[in-house]
């Protein structure tokens, strides 16, 4: 199943881009899609313990089960205001 | 109080017109109106600011903020709210934040305002990157609180 | 943390420049800005408004402004404060009071601002007559807190 | 020893001015002074819980001794705001 993700703040420099497209095993969850970039940016797998995750626009645990076509974001500490 | 519609909640790259939000949102009932203005510091941490960008995940920010006007009424006697955060570059002395709010009477104003502004900066999803004379840095945050895990997460079906 | 001198105090008969107060009161130092926007209600314990008529005893007015402008500085690490009232008549929806307060974080901006207008009604000698279609009358309002008495006066020499 | 008396709100109302001079014994209070207009207008003196005095421009206790050429106010409750 193809999820689409979004990096958000730092998380997008890391990643050296704000938007992507995975395809998943179905049944992942959220914390398989993060271990997915975790492998390919080892920065980004420090910073676990300070992000959070968000599924279609709602913030969600790591626990989420996906579904084809879901959006998820990986979203650093909120700074504005 | 008021049917949401009446509330306004923007992200806007252009500059934000306080008196024009300011406007909508008293009518004759209200006794008072507060406003919240953040606006760009020249220093953060003893060093000087050049500029600011700020980036949302705009449709779960407006999503957010939604939420926290939800709240705003439920939780206080208030009349109308209009909340606008500005994205993009932002010189010293710009507005990022403007929050308005009116009600009958004082307390619910000064309570709601604050409550906003406190609960925007700690779940509405917008970053800020300050720019110094020797380089930019994502400004520190606060962490959403998450959902909790699920206790004992069963595979999914 | 400001020469009082950049501090605004004023009784006027005419319209209060909210927008203008804000720009004064702001400067690059400044993070936030809180103001406070007291505006004339449609009505009085039920009772349909007409209009207000505003009096102060103006020199002691002024005096007693200045001296919670004082207090605020005192108790809140705040930047500049702008009181500006209005006296004389007053129609719905007007501005009868703007207060105005920058600081550099917004924790001190919201607590003088409020702590502004709750001493300002309890202390600053201003009365409302409230006009409406069937007589006038003087609000009620709050006693100031008058200095105690001497315990045992002495007779004046 | 001569004095200025100022009434504001309701209480102009009922003296029917805002502002008058009076002559007072010396060594009179402002209790005194109040007393002077109590008698000529009775509803007035039925305020007396309900006001405060203020001496050039300051707040001041019932008791306070006045002097030539001293501004004194009769105060209603404040509606400012």
């Amino acid at each position: 199943m193809r999820v689409k993700v979004l990096f958000f703040g730092r998380l997008k420099d890391i990643v050296g881009r704000a938007e992507d497209s995975v395809d998943l095993a179905d049944g992942a969850r959220i914390e398989q899609l993060f271990a997915h970039y975790g492998a390919r940016h080892p920065e980004l797998a420090r910073f676990r313990a300070s992000l959070v995750a968000s599924r279609n626009q709602e913030f969600a645990p790591w626990s989420t089960p996906l579904h084809a076509g879901d959006e998820v974001a990986f979203l650093p500490p909120v700074s504005g205001g | 109080m008021t049917p949401p519609g009446d509330d306004i909640f923007r992200l806007v790259v252009e500059p934000i017109d306080a008196a024009a939000l300011v406007r909508h949102v008293r009518a004759g009932e209200d006794g008072a109106v507060v406003t919240f203005d953040g606006c760009v510091r020249n220093q953060s941490h003893g060093r000087r600011t050049l500029y600011l960008d700020y980036e949302a995940y705009e449709p779960m920010a407006l999503a957010k903020i939604r939420d926290i006007a939800a709240e705003m009424h439920a939780k206080f006697p208030i009349h109308r709210v209009a909340i606008v955060h500005r994205l993009g570059r932002l010189q010293i002395g710009d507005t990022s934040i403007f929050i308005a709010v009116s009600a009958p009477h004082r307390p619910a104003a000064f309570d709601a305002c604050r409550f906003a502004i406190d609960t925007l900066k700690r779940t509405v999803p917008i970053w800020k990157k300050e720019y110094f004379e020797d380089g930019a840095i994502w400004a520190d945050g606060e962490l959403p609180p998450a959902p909790a895990e699920a206790p004992a997460a069963k595979p999914a079906s």
